[in-house]
């Protein structure tokens, strides 16, 4: 689906087959995401985490899923939400813990979801791995810990690493701050996290973006998601992040 | 060669490198994400028409790539993987090496249209080096968009300069990839390659299936459409 | 423990957090890179002097971090890797997570501090779980940095609040990298790791290294100058 | 070397011990670059080429080196010279081919020069891979070619893979648009290539820069190579760039 046809009232679209990957409605954002996916899920705590697609996806209803995040989410809401109306069969993350971790540590306890915990940057660099083709790397994180259980352990110029596989998503869901028709994107601060490599490392990426711009109004040295990357952009302009 | 089919392939006009181009270039979808290998292939872009998107990348770093600059208007830090001047589209991006070579080996392109010295009835291609014994082989990124980029089809001369067929039933020259080509353009026809071998697609007014096969070193089928 | 080194122990001021975030601070060459592990570790960015360039970096693809913002003045998309909200100096970068953890697992990090549970005479570090069996383990970033730093310095309590030492000859919680720990800074005392266990190179004011072994799960030497 | 005294006439240095790496002569850009080291070359072509530097290392004089490039050189000129003088033992590179490759061919084909053929997105991971810390990583790209001869091979998820490994430098000579104190760097259009990657893959990067700008006149967003990856910075203010 990379290309669709343009809009009435999107940035100005002169030619009808022009390729406008910008969506009208969460319904379409959400299409054809199934039953057993794999989702990746940006942001690092609450910044840069695309909360409307993850309640888009909640709406959406496709269950079990397997989120790839960092977090495990928090409280009651957004991921935590979407956990706990049992959708998510497995959660692959670094850092479960929370200031309110509570749906998650309910779940894990009661054995009624399944954790793999993975370093945050080998996490990192396997979604990067997935994007960019590398089927498996090597990395010294974790050697000697019991996360090096079962993984292929070899010695390299005298320094021992771990064999870890690329992670790759069905889906990704994904926060910008702005982007074009052509699914480019920049974000703002640190909340670019997860999100670029999220974004090349999935089948199907859709994106939350707060501006949409006319083609041509981002600085080309400037995108940090080449539109390449992005299946899908949704407008949700709904102003400053809350941490939690 | 038989005499009938000899003669038909001598009276049939074959394409030029001009049309060979437009011919691919018509072919490309729109919204495709494409690189264009140097030589022959850069060409297709010309033949694109600006109203169609069709979203061109370039090795060194460049997506959204569009045509030639003016003179006037050359930006001297943009070239194409061919090391011409070329312009950028709106909409365009740059990127570093590793990360222009993660979007050709992470299967993010539609397409890549190559060069080559020679294509098998596998799919295998041969377009970086002659010899194994080559003075200087060079291979720059041919092996990573063969492997990489979803589909590949190559445009190139039907013959050798001395009359071989560059269509073979196994590459003799040194390979670049194994299985990768899904389509040929040459100055004479347009194949497929199939799980059976190439498929004829299309070919120039005049040629007959027999005439053509007549100047191809593998086993050639009518396309089923 | 003797008495005589238990009656010394209790009557020194062991030192507050902020002092030794405080002392960690003083220590850091100016111009180092310098990644602050969450908790207690972040602290030390506040003793750092405005006026001397050290430059930190944050998981979340921050480098150049600088202090907590004037509420008036938050970016609400800034957070440190702790989620608080942090500003960034002049000269600062943002980067994408993989981006960020090359900076880390490519040894470009000058110096990391982090928390510890246990840090053992041969550099062994356990950090992020204290059980097998832990409910909701939570690894974050602590592996990636403990490996890929070129200098590891932990900064923790010297004891727990059981009495149990946090320097050991082995760790006994699950491991968060093998011997990478350089420095330890605790509230009694500042050690070095050596290929000959720790080597005491600091203590609080009054405090003896044979009162300092009698807290301590592992054999002390005096450092030499 | 990160830290060295600041110099008079910098950008606004009121503190004399602040981290400056911008260097005021080609002999301290050079300093320390020892026979034999291991030296990557950025650009595609002539664009993003650091050609001053590269006359700073003829100058300097160090020999017996291994050079990472994409290009072989073009002419006498530059990394032609440099090959012509005899100073290079190895090129590593993808395409030692030019309009005008007559050093390096002369040189190979009398077997005074050794010759790493690499395809270039392999060239560019290995780079990469070095920067980022992995010492290997599997990749599909020349499999079953002759390019694929003594290297390990594994099937992977039904797909043929080569084992690849880092490639790291003892020195990189980058060419940038941009530079400040820190070493920030930004790239103009296409001549980004192979630079940031081999910023970060080095243990001397030395950067030959256009503009020297003020600390924070940088926007965060568009920082192609953050200062962390640069040793020493040295303005060199050439103009337009020549398509060789």
């Amino acid at each position: 689906m990379l290309w669709v046809p343009a809009f009435a009232g999107t940035s100005g679209p002169t030619n009808l087959r022009m390729i406008n990957k910008i969506v009208q409605t969460m319904a379409e954002a959400m299409a054809g995401i199934r039953d057993g996916a794999v989702v990746l899920v940006g942001g690092f705590g609450s910044i840069g985490q695309p909360n409307a697609l993850i309640d888009g996806l909640i709406e959406h209803g496709a269950k079990g899923l397997t989120i790839v995040s960092n977090n495990a989410g928090v409280g009651r809401i957004g991921l935590a939400r979407l956990l706990e109306l049992g959708r998510v069969r497995k959660i692959i993350c670094s850092y479960p813990r929370s200031v309110d971790p509570v749906v998650f540590e309910e779940l894990y306890r009661a054995g009624k979801i399944e954790l793999e915990i993975v370093p945050q940057g080998t996490l990192a660099e396997r979604l990067r791995a997935a994007g960019a083709g590398i089927p498996a790397f090597f990395t010294a994180t974790a050697v000697g810990t019991k996360l090096a259980a079962r993984k292929e352990q070899r010695e390299i110029g005298g320094r021992h690493y771990l064999l870890e596989e690329a992670l790759a998503g069905d889906v990704a869901l994904i926060e910008a701050w702005e982007a074009d028709r052509w699914g480019n994107l920049t974000y703002r601060s640190s909340a670019r996290n997860f999100n670029p490599v999220m974004a090349m490392a999935a089948t199907l990426t859709i994106a939350q973006a707060q501006h949409i711009v006319d083609l041509g109004a981002l600085d080309p040295e400037k995108i940090a998601t080449p539109g390449i990357h992005v299946s899908r952009v949704l407008h949700v302009p709904y102003g400053e992040p809350i941490v939690t | 060669m038989n005499e009938t089919a000899a003669k038909v392939v001598a009276k049939c006009r074959p394409m030029t490198r001009a049309e060979m181009a437009a011919r691919v270039a018509r072919d490309i979808p729109e919204g495709w994400y494409v690189n264009l290998g140097i030589g022959a292939p850069l060409q297709v872009a010309d033949y694109v028409p600006a109203e169609r998107e069709v979203i061109f990348h370039s090795e060194n770093g460049v997506l959204g790539m569009g045509p030639a600059p003016a003179p006037e208007a050359i930006n001297r830090w943009l070239i194409n993987a061919g090391k011409q001047y070329v312009t950028l589209r709106k909409g365009g991006a740059y990127m570093h090496h590793a990360d222009s070579f993660g979007v050709i080996r992470g299967g993010h392109l539609d397409l890549c249209v190559l060069g080559a010295f020679q294509v098998a009835e596998n799919g295998d291609i041969a377009n970086w080096s002659i010899s194994d014994n080559d003075s200087a082989p060079a291979v720059g990124g041919a092996m990573d968009l063969a492997v990489g980029v979803r589909q590949v089809w190559v445009l190139m001369e039907h013959q050798t300069k001395s009359g071989e067929s560059r269509l073979t039933r196994r590459c003799t020259y040194p390979l670049t990839a194994l299985g990768v080509v899904k389509r040929v353009y040459t100055n004479l026809a347009v194949l497929d390659v199939t799980l059976d071998g190439f498929a004829v697609r299309d070919m120039v007014e005049g040629l007959t299936l027999e005439a053509l096969q007549s100047v191809t070193g593998a086993p050639l089928h009518a396309q089923v459409h």
